[in-house]
């Protein structure tokens, strides 16, 4: 059974992971088409002929479809490719992936079967979006790809039509085949014919329930590459005659430099030269240069054992006083002041002093760090009027502007080469590095890698905001809410990126998943603080909400025990005028097995939050020992996202969304003292192991119609909620603050 | 100065201050970029190789130490992806991102040599130094019981 | 106060165009950043650039809150006679900031 | 400071690889090709205010500015008219709009017949990506426009990563007001 055969009906498919097996969808064979293990865009090997921007068909058949997202582990090296190759009816096995070029997407604008067809207009570029980030891949290119794919099938098979004096509505085409009759012809043929053929009326795209390759588990492409080493990630460029950069900023971010003495250490073997970076006039905290100084030398281990060696005085700063616990003082004073209204319907102050029952409660999240698997790099290469930039590019255009800019070059002479990405989780959507790799290409006049170690990556991090909450609700006499009150008080990414867009002091985003909760109270206040730090902040996987649903569904928990209610029934009670979110908890309920009635020690918990129009419900299972060692046995996730593309790589995100929270709610942090960050590498910031990862199902609700839900992100906010609610069943105690390590668990 | 390593069979005179770590010198001057890079302080596993067949963490190796040892990198596992690991990480779609599996497959493959058919408890317990972000945990695991079976064959 | 730089010939030909490249440093605060706390700090921009040959006003901008940190501004002349040139700046709080440059004209 | 030079307005450019047969990829970045420059309402307004009419013929003026910028907080941009500046024929005034700032207009240079060249070059602050207007009106009262197409890159997810979430929000809000009120009408 293809799941989009059954469109209408709601229905579950489960995917249970135990052994990794697939209940649904099928692993097709090895593909013939051998990937590139350069995947940024490369002239085909072979001269093929490009049907449009987004699809070129060589002599033998294979079939290169351009990506215009980064490859980050979630899977659109696969995931867009299929899109594609769904309505252009390409045998898979002949389709390899390769990236969009970011120069090209600046120099052409929307092709005119995109514009004819309605999808773009005419002032969009040819690649239309290229920033990677919202879990909005599938969402926000779906049209456009499948387009690309619809119209490149009807113009292949007009081409055979015209060679063959037939109508195109007697051609099909099938697994690369077009035939009509007893004639048939491959794509590759009538690719060059197809390239020129003009069309009155473009194609229409599928709806979901024609689709046959979206929905099935396909392999993904890039596997191959990932098991033997040879993807190439940015760290792992090497071009001709290029050297090698170690270099180090103020440990107080964007503290400057006294001085340094590169005298002592220019003799050191393959040490060529010291480079200094500056921040030029008008350059800020959003987007400049930090002062920085880089050395370069013929081989990073020997940059970067010449820069440990030389001595460096970094400035005094006004932050150097600046420490976490100062910081949280300051935004839980906040929290006992109006903030900036974002959300006020009724009259939630009165509802709760006449409330049979008052509900309170504080809660905290640090700040924290991507900590991706390959630290910051970069590559840059200048020649006379033209520059190229390879790196792991979460945003190729931004990373192309960013080297322009510095460089004083005109953007159309500027080309970024995207590699896979060792993780991205948002951090690689700010590219500040790739314009300090310009500026030390710029001084060196060479082609130049930089590599920052592990601590300058987590120390130069750009964190995930710290942020505290206040809950305040009323319940009637029936236990169910009649008032509710939000308040948060935390480090705005906006503020610091976009202030324009802060309008006297609110920044919703700050308040994602409290703002918009799915709950049906009568009564709501919202409310928020900006609090700032100079600590610069950016996107991390699912942005506020990985604080905030660890908030929230702990407070809603709390009314639920204060009104006598299951946490889970009194959920079902305050979405039943949802079908979706209904669906996602009855769901949960059936496949978790669900019960509070659990012996001492171990506890269920439920968590549930919607983000990027994905609804994402889950169900911890925690044991903790009587001197309070906590185990996490078993997360059961519910997810209603819509529709599949590809139900393996979707699995894989909820799965790796859960991971990545979990060793953001267990044990890792990131403090700052002396105005700089504490955990500076693997040793104490602490991420989840395997010896710590529990069983995890994932069980899909799918809703269908038109939701086209995110899947990168949104699966990663409910683990915090579940696993701290599991906590209070397993031991009576309520984790507060984030990580849960400072919690004393220890019960009986 | 000049030493020389003997990498997945192949012998390199290589012109490298003694305690350069092993890793940059397979990465930057031998010119095999498999090994990754992912903390520098041998806590992240990212860096593993074998030397002399037992997993070792490169980036804290110096290449003194490696001297006259046979080591092998994730390109040297078999010249065709044809190891036991690499056919069953491949068969799962183990990798997401992909940057910490050189260095997960390279422990599994030290763990398969000492135990054939490892247990949970094994795995936990050998694979515990090789941090993935991306949490493929499950799939890892599940990889290794399945390579244990291909190799068992 | 604003440190001003101008870059003119000082020397040129009767009725040549002269390039003339001016920058002063100065926040330009558009009136819609914000502090620590979230709360706009106000606006505090030059509003007004003029620049005077011999008293007859040759270059004349109203300047808005786009225009970037430290203005900077490339305009051109014709060297009619030889005299002096005054480039004044009006700030938002009232100061005045100006500066004169000299043009021989052969 | 090193100015981007500004000769790459329209060109062709072979598109070297993937297409065997050359494709000529044509940039006209911002094809002019309207019979009138149409600006927004809160532009035109000012225009209107500044120029005494809002209807700008397009040519004559062009717009020099890259075609992405990352924060957008200094671009450079150089506002050039096509005129012979004389007592007879000159620029009298040149205007800058961006419909996706916070306040629409950009630049504002009187000149005449003295600045001999109408040309002048700034940096300004970009919010978002979008359409840069200009504007010139010259001697014989006639208006002139001209727009550019540019992509600021940094903080371009800011405003619509959530923009479904809070869609959901507003409709489940409006549903449930819309139970509440029907409830207590009865």
């Amino acid at each position: 059974m293809n799941i989009h055969n059954v469109s209408r009906r709601k229905f579950i498919v489960t995917s249970a992971t135990a052994a990794g097996g697939m209940m649904l969808g099928f692993n097709l064979p090895a593909q013939a088409a051998q990937m590139n293990a350069n995947p940024w865009e490369l002239p085909t090997d072979k001269e093929g002929q490009e049907v449009n921007a987004w699809l070129a068909i060589d002599p033998d058949g294979t079939v290169t479809i351009r990506v215009g997202q980064s490859e980050m582990g979630e899977g659109v090296f696969t995931s867009m490719p299929m899109i594609v190759a769904e309505e252009l009816h390409v045998d898979w096995k002949m389709v390899k992936a390769a990236y969009a070029s970011g120069n090209r997407y600046l120099r052409q604008k929307a092709e005119d079967y995109q514009v004819a067809a309605g999808i773009l207009n005419e002032d969009h570029q040819v690649y239309r979006r290229m920033g990677t980030g919202g879990s909005g891949a599938v969402r926000r290119s779906r049209t456009f790809l499948q387009q690309a794919g619809a119209s490149a099938r009807e113009r292949l098979k007009e081409a055979a039509a015209q060679a063959w004096g037939v109508a195109r509505a007697d051609v099909t085409a099938k697994d690369s085949v077009l035939s009509s009759g007893n004639r048939t012809g491959t794509f590759a043929e009538f690719a060059t014919a197809a390239s020129t053929v003009a069309l009155d009326v473009e194609p229409v795209i599928k709806t979901p329930d024609q689709f046959n390759l979206l929905g099935a588990s396909v392999a993904r492409l890039d596997t191959p590459l990932k098991v033997n080493g040879s993807a190439t990630y940015g760290i792992d460029i090497r071009l001709p005659g290029m050297v090698y950069a170690a270099v180090r900023a103020n440990p107080v971010p964007y503290g400057g430099i006294d001085s340094y003495d590169a005298d002592a250490i220019m003799g050191l073997p393959g040490v060529i030269q010291v480079v200094e970076i500056v921040p030029g006039e008008g350059q800020d905290l959003r987007s400049g240069l930090q002062p920085a100084v880089a050395v370069i030398a013929n081989s990073y281990t020997r940059a970067l054992s010449a820069l440990d060696q030389m001595p460096i005085k970094w400035s005094a700063t006004p932050n150097d006083g600046v420490n976490s616990r100062d910081l949280f003082a300051d935004a839980n004073a906040a929290l006992g002041m109006p903030g900036a209204i974002s959300v006020d319907e009724g009259d939630t102050a009165g509802a709760i002093a006449g409330a049979t029952t008052v509900v309170e409660g504080d809660y905290q999240a640090p700040y924290q760090s991507h900590a991706c698997m390959e630290p910051f790099n970069c590559t840059v290469h200048i020649t006379d009027n033209r520059a190229d930039v390879y790196g792991s590019f979460q945003n190729p255009p931004g990373a192309l502007a960013v080297v322009a800019e510095q460089l004083g070059m005109d953007p159309i002479n500027v080309f970024s080469h995207t590699t896979f990405l060792g993780g991205g989780f948002g951090r690689r959507s700010r590219n500040d590095e790739p314009r300090q790799a310009a500026e030390i290409a710029r001084q060196v006049g060479r082609p130049v890698k930089m590599v920052w170690t592990r601590e300058e990556d987590m120390m130069q991090n750009k964190m995930r905001p710290m942020a505290v909450a206040r809950f305040k609700a009323g319940l009637g006499p029936d236990g169910m809410p009649v008032g509710w009150h939000a308040r948060v008080a935390g480090h705005s990414i906006t503020a610091h990126i976009r202030p324009e867009r802060i309008e006297n002091g609110l920044d919703n985003s700050l308040l994602a998943a409290v703002r918009n909760h799915p709950y049906n109270i009568p009564n709501q206040l919202v409310d928020m603080h900006v609090r700032n730090s100079h600590i610069p902040v950016h996107y991390w996987r699912s942005v506020n909400a990985s604080q905030n649903v660890f908030m929230a569904e702990q407070f809603v928990d709390e009314m639920a025990q204060a009104g006598g209610h299951d946490p889970l029934d009194f959920r079902l009670k305050m979405v039943e005028d949802l079908e979706d979110w209904s669906l996602v908890l009855n769901t949960l309920k059936e496949k978790s097995g669900w019960t509070t009635d659990l012996p001492p020690g171990t506890g269920m918990g439920i968590g549930i939050s919607e983000e990027f129009g994905t609804v994402v419900g889950q169900v911890a299972t925690v044991t903790v020992s009587r001197r309070g060692q906590l185990t996490i046995d078993k997360i059961v996730a519910a997810v209603d996202c819509g529709h599949l593309v590809n139900p393996a790589i979707a699995e894989g995100q909820i799965e790796s969304a859960i991971v990545y929270g979990l060793s953001a709610c267990l044990a890792g942090e990131v403090t700052i003292s002396g105005g700089q960050v504490v955990e500076n590498n693997f040793d104490t910031f602490k991420v989840l192991r395997i010896n710590e990862m529990p069983i995890i199902e994932t069980h899909w609700a799918l809703t269908g119609g038109d939701k086209w839900g995110g899947l990168g992100e949104p699966g990663l906010p409910p683990v915090a909620a579940a696993v701290a609610n599991a906590i209070f069943y397993a031991t009576g105690k309520r984790p507060r603050e984030m990580p849960i390590v400072h919690t004393d668990l220890s019960w009986g | 100065m000049a030493l020389t390593l003997t990498v997945n069979g192949t012998s390199h005179v290589v012109d490298v201050e003694a305690e350069s770590p092993l890793l940059w010198v397979i990465r930057d001057t031998i010119g095999l970029t498999g090994t990754k890079f992912g903390c520098g302080i041998a806590k992240c596993g990212a860096c593993t190789v074998h030397i002399d067949g037992r997993a070792a963490k490169s980036c804290t190796t110096k290449v003194s130490a490696a001297v006259g040892k046979s080591i092998t990198t994730i390109e040297g596992l078999s010249p065709d992806s044809t190891h036991p690991l690499q056919v069953a990480w491949t068969e799962l779609d183990t990798p997401q991102c992909g940057y910490c599996q050189s260095g997960q497959i390279m422990a599994a493959a030290a763990l398969l040599s000492k135990r054939a058919n490892p247990s949970d408890f094994d795995i936990d317990t050998e694979m515990a130094d090789n941090i993935c972000r991306c949490g493929t945990y499950t799939k890892i695991r599940a990889a290794i019981h399945r390579a244990a079976e291909i190799a068992a064959q | 106060m604003a440190t001003i730089r101008i870059s003119i010939p000082e020397t040129a030909a009767k009725d040549e165009i002269v390039e003339i490249r001016t920058l002063i440093s100065h926040p330009m605060d558009n009136g819609y950043n914000v502090d620590a706390r979230g709360q706009r700090i106000p606006r505090h921009i030059l509003h007004t650039f003029i620049v005077t040959y011999n008293g007859v006003e040759v270059f004349h901008a109203n300047l808005h809150p786009a225009q970037s940190t430290n203005p900077y501004m490339v305009f051109h002349t014709v060297a009619v006679e030889t005299g002096t040139l005054e480039f004044t700046w009006l700030d938002d709080d009232g100061s005045v900031f100006s500066d004169t440059r000299t043009i021989t004209v052969q | 400071m090193a100015m981007i030079d500004s000769t790459r307005r329209s060109f062709v450019t072979r598109i070297g690889g993937g297409a065997g047969a050359m494709a000529l990829l044509t940039v006209v970045p911002h094809p002019a090709s309207a019979e009138t420059i149409d600006l927004p309402e809160r532009e035109s307004a000012i225009l209107e205010a500044a120029f005494g009419s809002s209807v700008l013929t397009p040519g004559k003026i062009s717009l020099d500015m890259p075609i992405l910028a990352e924060t957008g907080l200094s671009v450079p941009v150089t506002f050039k008219v096509d005129s012979p500046m004389t007592e007879a024929d000159h620029v009298t005034r040149i205007m800058g709009f961006a419909p996706g700032n916070p306040e629409p207009v950009l630049a504002d240079y009187q000149i005449g017949p003295r600045a001999g060249l109408a040309e002048v070059s700034t940096r300004i602050r970009l919010a978002r990506t979008g359409f840069v207007y200009a504007a010139a009106k010259l001697s014989d009262g006639t208006l002139w426009g001209t727009k550019f197409s540019i992509i600021v890159t940094l903080g371009a997810c800011v405003e619509d990563i959530f923009d479904l979430d809070w869609q959901r929000d507003a409709e489940r809000r409006a549903m449930r007001a819309e139970a509440r009120a029907a409830a207590a009408a009865e």
